[in-house]
């Protein structure tokens, strides 16, 4: 049944001085790294992407930053807490190719992370690019590094690694990939995608957009032109998918379902 | 042999998509068509931007989902640029709303020339006060709201009613006297609600949502049934439907098409060509050569 | 733990036999105390003896029962004579009938001796006409009744109401300002209806019943936490009932007991046990001491 | 769902003067023996026992006897008219012991016939009464012969085997039985009953009472003292049962639910 249940915080790990990850029991179905969970605090309820998913423990993360008034009255939670989840919803990303790129900016890291920690225990070959503005805000490093995944890290003022946007770093790399996966500011994807493109590697991107039902009927995440679905045809997309997606990197919709370039 | 024709407008098969549900942009809309419905209801747009509620705006229930999305929508003047991209072909029908007759004018003008058919939404359960079911629970105010579209408009007008109404064939009586062309029977039932056991809140941010969903057909069956005896018109079922014995069912009580929204969520997207391909063999098996054949059969 | 008084009626546990289910026989209304329900209310009854409508009087919805039964009963003179042979130590609320308020006193005054509760049936959705929602659907009819039964009698008066009303709050209210002790909230769902699709025809022989069972319960639970925020009066609530979380939403809606009826088909007559063991369990967890405590929770 | 299944009748069988055998296809549950069906002719609804079970060619027969408004509309059906069928429900007989008495008055003969059929098919041994008021009315006598089972036949009026009532042949029976199976008029049923307690032979009985929703709901099929539905808890009953149902032989209730001596 689609209802939220209702679930004690376990911890909450600080993650960043505006990222925290709220860890919660989940004995429900489990997600696929880069589907997303619907979020409901009592008072709103948000799709927010899943960064950590433990299947021992039943276990999964919540990485959330501070932006707006849902997500401070998140970051007021403590443990014991309790929050509503359901999901996990839409399709994630799809593990395959022998060498992987996974490419996070931000809090975009945080489907990022579960993948890279997923196709590593798969044994599959993964190399990361984390980005942010600075060194405080690079994410997830200490899981990432256990991982044995080889790390870029790159900031916007070169605190920490290369000095400049992801797509500067994924620029100078000069491996070879079988598939890219990427989740960050929208403007990044699009730079990252188009690269990418030039360089023939298949790509799988996160998209956000507006979602009110996550269940596919409210019409208010769907795509320009082909009418997808972000809460069930996506959130990840894939390269010769976006190709036909007009909005991409272009605009998404309010609440109003009323058209917004991108900031 | 699926064809219907419904106040003039020509569908080439009896499943419509219902509004208020994948209607809010002509990319979905035209989607929805190509997945095989016979024409589509945009979601319900009013004069001014509507934000709609916060979520929650929907929980599942027992063969049902109860929403409360809040009429979201980008207000005519932005839903317009949608509608001219919506392809020539499909047959679109606009559901709009709004809490006065001359509201509801405004609207209607502003889109009659580029849609087929106007449906109007006096039945939202969730509606603020003054819109939607507010309007529909009372004959007279359905009554001039009907009214002053008709005068006002050229294209055809369907009025959805609601069944959270003590006697839906008054209201039926009252729109088709006021002159609507078709009468679309059901919007969703309730207002419903859910209450979380661990928190004791009420799950929607809005309390209370309408029910849709299978739980809800043999509602949408009466009414159908009902004011199929008592109106001239032609009627659009609507609830519950998830597979072609229900568009069956709704056409033996008296439904000349019919809408599918929520099986969306329960079928996916195919639900439309699967009911279509079913009703096809149904008919070849029964005899039937056209939908009319079916229309109003459980009647004696 | 477990115990409600309900207007001065002591009951072990909050779930009632609902009206209309195995409630024709005294032995039958014994053994579903005996199977663990809190009180018993018995089949409607009316001053003459009615036969109900013909064969079929039942069929499955999704997640739900629609029935027409057709108020069959033996007449109050017959039905006496079970009431006497029902165990002493069961509270019983005695469901009536009747077509007018004179009807309903007579009916009540030939029993409020023997019963702990009279329930006005108010609400039957398949009711003769001038009977049952007729009444209900009414705001004036509903307080007529009430207000003659509760000048003529002594015990407490439940009026139990449809939900198939435009807005149940105005006709709550008049049955609170009427004088009724408690009100039961709600009777089934509808009219609904099934069509066969072989023959056409409406399977029901009365073609409209109730609906009950899981499909409505979201509909009962809104009806119940809108009444609770006007009247004063203890609620009863009743619809799709079939596990302890169906009775704790239903309290924390605002009702101070609950009905079970169509569950008995869902889950046997071992339901009312169970549910009762499981609200235990629920309580003890979240640290409830009694069924009090829990009743309007949802309210802020 | 219990919801009516429309089917055409396949064949109709004229067991005798006013008994008729409607067999129907059948891919629903198959019955157990001494259950019900409800037959719906689109006017009005009967519980109806079966009296023919073939799991091979997916059929069921339903025997009916001419008595009144329903019964004579089915006799007026033809090979593929169409019926309404809801069902199987009720307790049908338990097939135990080592010799078995079956024993059927009138049209009581419906389960009874299937009820032997399926126990000398797994090799039971089966003595039958087959009681009438004439040889004309004696039923199903050809399929009990087919069976192996040893025939009693017995008529009121001596026109074939003993002369007298089912219970005045028992008596003469001086085999010993593990179990005795009965359907018939209830006051036949009642001696019956009584002359096996007498003999210490554990027997289940056949009610018929007035059944509405035969989903165990409306409660018009309610026995006393015990409460126990005819239709869920019966319509067979068990000797032991049957001690604790004070109205058996007594009295039923009509379709308003007053008491109403057995005629």
């Amino acid at each position: 049944m689609h209802v939220p249940k209702i679930l004690e915080i376990k911890r909450i790990i600080r993650e960043s001085s505006d990222v925290k990850t709220l860890i919660c029991p989940w004995d429900g179905k489990s997600p696929v790294p880069g589907q997303f969970m619907m979020i409901w605090d009592f008072k709103d309820e948000k799709p927010m992407s899943v960064s950590l998913i433990d299947k021992t423990n039943n276990e999964i993360g919540i990485s959330i930053r501070k932006v707006g008034p849902f997500t401070s009255r998140i970051h007021k939670l403590r443990e014991g807490d309790k929050l509503g989840l359901r999901g996990p919803y839409g399709r994630g990303f799809t593990i395959e190719g022998h060498r992987i790129l996974a490419i996070g900016g931000g809090v975009g890291m945080a489907p990022i992370a579960a993948l890279v920690e997923e196709a590593r225990a798969r044994d599959f070959e993964v190399d990361v690019i984390v980005a942010a503005r600075t060194y405080d805000e690079l994410l997830f490093l200490d899981r990432l590094e256990k991982t044995g995944a080889r790390i870029f890290t790159c900031t916007d003022d070169g605190s920490c690694g290369f000095k400049g946007f992801a797509i500067d770093r994924l620029k100078t790399l000069k491996e070879t990939y079988d598939m890219a996966m990427v989740c960050g500011p929208e403007a990044m994807m699009k730079g990252i995608f188009l690269e990418l493109e030039k360089r023939g590697i298949p790509g799988q991107f996160s998209l956000e957009r507006y979602i009110k039902c996550a269940m596919g009927l409210c019409g208010h995440c769907c795509l320009d032109n082909t009418g997808w679905r972000v809460c069930v045809e996506g959130p990840v997309f894939w390269s010769h998918e976006l190709k036909m997606v007009k909005e991409f990197g272009e605009y998404k919709r309010d609440a109003t379902g009323a058209i917004r370039p991108l900031g | 042999m699926l064809d219907v024709n419904l106040c003039g407008v020509k569908m080439r098969n009896p499943t419509m998509l219902a509004a208020g549900v994948l209607g809010i942009t002509a990319s979905s809309l035209n989607r929805v068509y190509h997945h095989g419905a016979g024409a589509v209801v945009t979601k319900s747009f009013s004069l001014e931007p509507n934000m709609g509620y916060k979520n929650p705006t929907i929980v599942e229930a027992p063969y049902g989902l109860i929403n409360a999305m809040g009429l979201s929508n980008p207000g005519v003047k932005s839903f317009k640029k949608e509608l001219y991209k919506i392809e020539d072909r499909i047959p679109v029908v606009a559901s709009i709303y709004g809490s006065s007759p001359e509201e509801f004018v405004k609207v209607a003008l502003e889109v009659q020339d580029i849609v087929d058919m106007i449906e109007l939404n006096v039945s939202c359960p969730h509606a603020m006060e003054g819109y939607g079911a507010t309007i529909g629970q009372d004959p007279q105010l359905t009554f001039k709201v009907v009214e002053a579209v008709k005068k006002a408009c050229k294209v055809p007008v369907a009025a959805k009613l609601t069944p959270n109404v003590t006697d839906i064939k008054e209201i039926a009586l009252k729109a088709e006297e006021a002159g609507c062309d078709a009468i679309t029977l059901i919007n969703s039932l309730g207002p419903a609600m859910k209450i979380d056991l661990k928190t004791g809140k009420p799950i929607l941010s809005n309390k209370f949502g309408g029910l849709s969903g299978p739980a809800i057909k043999p509602i949408a069956i009466r009414c159908v049934y009902e004011v199929y005896e008592v109106v001239e018109v032609p009627l659009i079922g609507v609830g519950g439907i998830t597979d072609y014995k229900d568009v069956v069912e709704f056409l033996y009580a008296g439904a000349s098409a019919t809408q599918i929204g929520s099986a969306i969520f329960y079928k996916g997207l195919g639900v439309f060509k699967r009911i279509c391909d079913d009703l096809k063999v149904f008919m070849k098996r029964e005899g039937f050569k056209s939908i009319n054949e079916m229309v109003g059969l459980a009647h004696e």
